[in-house]
């Protein structure tokens, strides 16, 4: 299919409600096609940013551009290519036909055609044939998969969505994730989706932007932000570990050697010997091994000696926390693992991950920091040695 | 309970005599509740509207004012009414007092602010992200208010019963401004409270059912519409 | 506008006169509403409670029983018991025609189903788990029936003020049942009926005023409490 | 402190509204001081159960048992031994001493006693010195601690908690997991906690009941039904992979050999030889290595060579299904593993996990099953070999 994204960018953005400033975004910028998560706690001020993104509420301050133009609050053309589906269905009065059909009635689509988007929309949200059925007949995940295709039907050029499947129980949220997602990259859509689950955005996200109380915390894409997280609380909040401050001793071959606290980190990326760096690693990266085991040489070749300082249960996994000589990392291991391995504040153990796995950037006050490889961002928080 | 008896023997009589002072008394009664709630619609709905889902500078005085309508007793709307009616009154040149349209500004006076008020608790129930659902499939600001007004329709059209019910139900506006003039403003409820008074109450009585029957049916109507919609809804 | 400006001095100097049949008028009207309402508070609340918040065999029925009797016309309710209360009706012996206490019965049958009615409604707001919370806290049925009254309060409120506001407003039973004998049966709505059709517009309004002044401020005690106690509870 | 909990049972349960069965439970017992987790998808009829075993709601057919003792719906001196919490926390108008003093009131709690049991509730949520705000002004969050408070004051004999978290974002999930978790622990409640998300299941219970359209489909320990859960259903609801059925060819000092389609399988248990057994393993116990890697000798004794036939998001981590010859088996695996190792359909790779991980039961048809070994509940779906 052809390309249908436009460009979607912000300056400047401001809202309050009362003395509460609910927005405050210096820059935004998602290109064409790609999908970019608002991911954040509540209250976060995610739901009113994707509003106003939208051209549904409007900023106190600000603009917004579609491909460059600067658009308005009012702009009727350009509401014309954008639509969304929010956290509840809000399906209208009526079947599932009347729903669907309600935008493209509003752009005058005669009504052949029209039955046949709707029936093709319908299909490719897997409720092909259910024209006719009431609105109120539908379980959570059938009415979201209604709403999406009443947005969808429209090809439209930006498509919100706010927490599509935060209401959902867990099988029809995996369902409803990967259509969704299927869908979206389909047909090119340039998408907003705010989430609260850093599992969702992960999964269906190109960029991220975190938002705490109404500003950016960090922006990037998805996994430079997941595995380097800029400061403390994101790290909290995405479960990250902390990153940890070293400097390039080894560079060449798109291979760096980091020396922390005196223990060496390989990573992948393209920085001088001297510059001083934060380097991060996702938990789920790092494996451990018993302190005195003999590990063979494999494509894992980041070893640390660690002693455990916490062990905490993450669902089905644990989350270990290590101190090393260089600060803090994680690891995330199964609860068999941690009785097998007895795993306890206290115990020693060698923690092991690829060097690809490393994020690294240019620790703060240490010159001015680099523009990212993919650059779809004006205003990049966080970024990585790339891949 | 003889009296009973008595009087819906006499009642019964009376109601399929078919001659008798009371088809007048009930087209006249029907005249007035038709156009008193078709004028509160008209003007209760949008009113009800602008209250209930939007958000406007003085929205709250607009509020204000019509609550205080509502608690405007009926008695006072007719005086008021009459005043401005009366010969000396300001529209006194149009000669209007005691007649059927003396009584219809009266009870239009009466049925708007109760249609705009029930009409804003109405369409306050349509959840303000359902608007900005519509507003995001490219809906203007006209076709928000016809989406919302379509949305809570059961409980504007049980505003509009509510209108024409308290205009069907009311005597005391009626009473004043109408005069209560046989075959001219003579409506069900100032004919009842005339031949209560006059203590024939047989025909008193018999004006009593045919008051009941279609202050119930509109009653019934509502409630088996509700019903219907909701199951048609659910099918 | 010259009757306005005429009748509105009379009117001032009627009402500081202190004299003439307007204090009886006056005491005559709160005493009715205060019993009437007094009645259908103690009749109204649990009905609504049983309606709103229970499920009971035959509650249909009751509901559908309250909504009618919500819709039957005050003249008509005026007429019933006037033919129950009279020479020849079943409680005739009781001579209560043309007494406060027979406006009283009248504006109780009144007053009892908007209470209830509306008390269902509030009540009906509750969420059922909210009782099942207080129950697993060990909370009995009736312990429950306190907390939901009492979560609903604002909403039981505005059932009372609503009871309360019809029973001052209306004109249509009491003047039927109450005769609108001076110094005895007189309220300010019928006095305001006979005032106006005898052309007394000075009177007829002075008495309007008083009428307006209680009714609204009822209706502003019921807005104030109602922000107050939303404020408080955010503060 | 003292072991306040006691034994709850119940025998068949039944409840229907119209003519659908909500709730059809043949048996299940929680032992005094433990906590068992209802789980399942929306509308599988688990707050209904809740409701029943609370004494909240009566059931149409069926028992429940106190210590021993039937308990009927009306049992006023009964429900005084239990309390709830819901997912929305229902709080009263008021302050939020008021909330926590419900149920001391209804007690006939003298008012000094009153005072100090709801500032030290209050603490041990975490909430201490709060008793004069008014709930209108919490967080939801903060709304949700009250709603334990409030409950827990009590000092309940059963607790019945109703997805007291599902509405709460990520952060504010985590914080309270953990308080109520240790709450629960300190006090040695009877715990009934109902949760779609098998995350928050794991984290707390000692036992789950899997609920699907009213009925159970498993019941056990929580670990057991995690790694070998009885059918397809239950198995794609809890993302493990399906049983594998095999024989034991090698039994013997707490160590089986199992033969599943060729390939040996080592486990922990005492089957005999010749026993047909269904195996399980959870996905966060699978490592994969390279097809070809000479991986040395280690604690991780079953390696099977498999082929990946399907590789799919998972949040943070992809979920992959793998082949062998015994039958399908799924690993976790992060992102860049997936990167770095090119793990995509087709590809050959070495499933490694330890014998400790792997989860055994008899097969269905293979003589009677045994009784678990902790034998908390009576009717047993699904059992393993123990640890």
């Amino acid at each position: 299919m052809d390309v249908l994204g436009m460009t979607l960018r912000a300056e400047g953005l401001k809202k309050s409600f009362g003395a509460r400033v609910v927005v405050d975004i210096e820059s935004l910028e998602v290109a064409a096609g790609r999908t970019l998560a608002i991911l954040g706690p509540s209250g976060a001020g995610k739901s009113t940013l994707l509003s106003i993104l939208g051209l549904l509420e409007k900023p106190d301050a600000g603009t917004i551009y579609l491909d460059g133009r600067p658009v308005h609050f009012r702009d009727k053309s350009a509401r014309m290519h954008m639509a969304a589906a929010f956290q509840s269905p809000y399906l209208f009065r009526g079947t599932i036909a009347d729903n669907v059909a309600y935008g493209l009635k509003l752009r005058r689509v005669p009504s052949r055609k029209r039955r046949e988007d709707i029936s093709n929309a319908l299909a490719r949200v897997g409720l092909e044939g259910w024209e006719d059925r009431g609105v109120h007949t539908l379980s959570g995940g059938e009415a979201q998969r209604v709403a999406l295709a009443r947005a969808m039907v429209l090809r439209p050029s930006v498509l919100f969505l706010d927490e599509p499947l935060a209401s959902l129980d867990p099988l029809a949220k995996g369902a409803l994730a990967s259509d969704f997602s299927r869908i979206i990259r389909e047909d090119s859509m340039t998408t907003v989706y705010v989430t609260h689950d850093q599992n969702e955005a992960v999964s269906i996200a190109d960029q991220l932007i975190v938002m705490r109380d109404g500003r950016s915390v960090a922006q990037g894409e998805t996994y430079e932000v997941m595995g380097l997280p800029p400061d403390e609380w994101t790290a909290e909040f995405l479960g990250a570990g902390e990153p940890l401050e070293g400097e390039v001793v080894e560079s060449g071959d798109d291979l760096l050697g980091i020396d922390i606290g005196g223990q060496k980190i390989w990573a992948v990326g393209t920085f001088s010997k001297g510059e001083r760096v934060l380097v991060g690693v996702r938990p789920e990266d790092v494996l451990l091994f018993e302190g005195e085991a003999d590990i063979p040489r494999s494509t894992a070749r980041n070893r640390l000696d660690a002693r455990i300082v916490d062990v905490r249960m993450w669902g089905v996994m644990h989350h270990i926390v290590l101190r090393t000589d260089g600060g803090l990392i994680a690891s995330r291991v199964s609860h068999f693992s941690v009785r097998d391995m007895g795993l306890a504040p206290g115990a020693f153990v060698q923690a092991v991950f690829k060097a690809t796995a490393v994020r690294v950037r240019l620790a703060p006050g240490n010159g001015s920091s680099r523009s990212s490889e993919r650059g779809s961002f004006s205003d990049v928080t966080t970024m990585g040695a790339g891949d | 309970m003889q009296v009973f008896t008595e009087s819906i023997g006499q009642a019964t009589r009376l109601l399929f005599e078919g001659s008798g002072g009371i088809w007048p008394v009930i087209l006249t009664t029907l005249e007035v509740a038709f156009f008193s709630t078709l004028a509160g619609f008209v003007l209760g709905v949008p009113m009800g509207f602008l209250m209930g889902a939007t958000r406007f500078r003085g929205r709250n005085i607009f509020i204000a004012v019509t609550n205080t309508f509502m608690a405007v007793p009926p008695v006072v709307i007719g005086l008021l009414v009459m005043m401005v009616l009366s010969r000396q009154g300001p529209l006194g040149s149009f000669g209007l007092l005691y007649t059927v349209d003396a009584m219809v500004i009266a009870q239009t006076l009466i049925s708007t602010p109760i249609i705009a008020g029930l009409t804003a608790a109405a369409v306050g129930t349509v959840p303000r992200k359902l608007r900005l659902q519509a507003r995001s499939l490219g809906a203007s600001r006209f076709q928000e208010a016809l989406l919302v007004i379509r949305e809570a329709r059961l409980g504007v059209l049980a505003a509009v019963a509510g209108g024409l019910g308290a205009v069907i139900r009311g005597v005391g506006a009626v009473l004043i401004v109408g005069g209560n003039i046989e075959g001219e403003t003579r409506v069900l409820t100032t004919a009842i409270v005339q031949e209560s008074r006059r203590g024939d109450f047989a025909k008193a009585l018999a004006l009593c059912v045919i008051l009941l029957v279609i202050a119930l049916a509109l009653n019934a109507f509502i409630t088996w519409y509700q019903h219907y919609s909701e199951r048609s809804e659910n099918a």
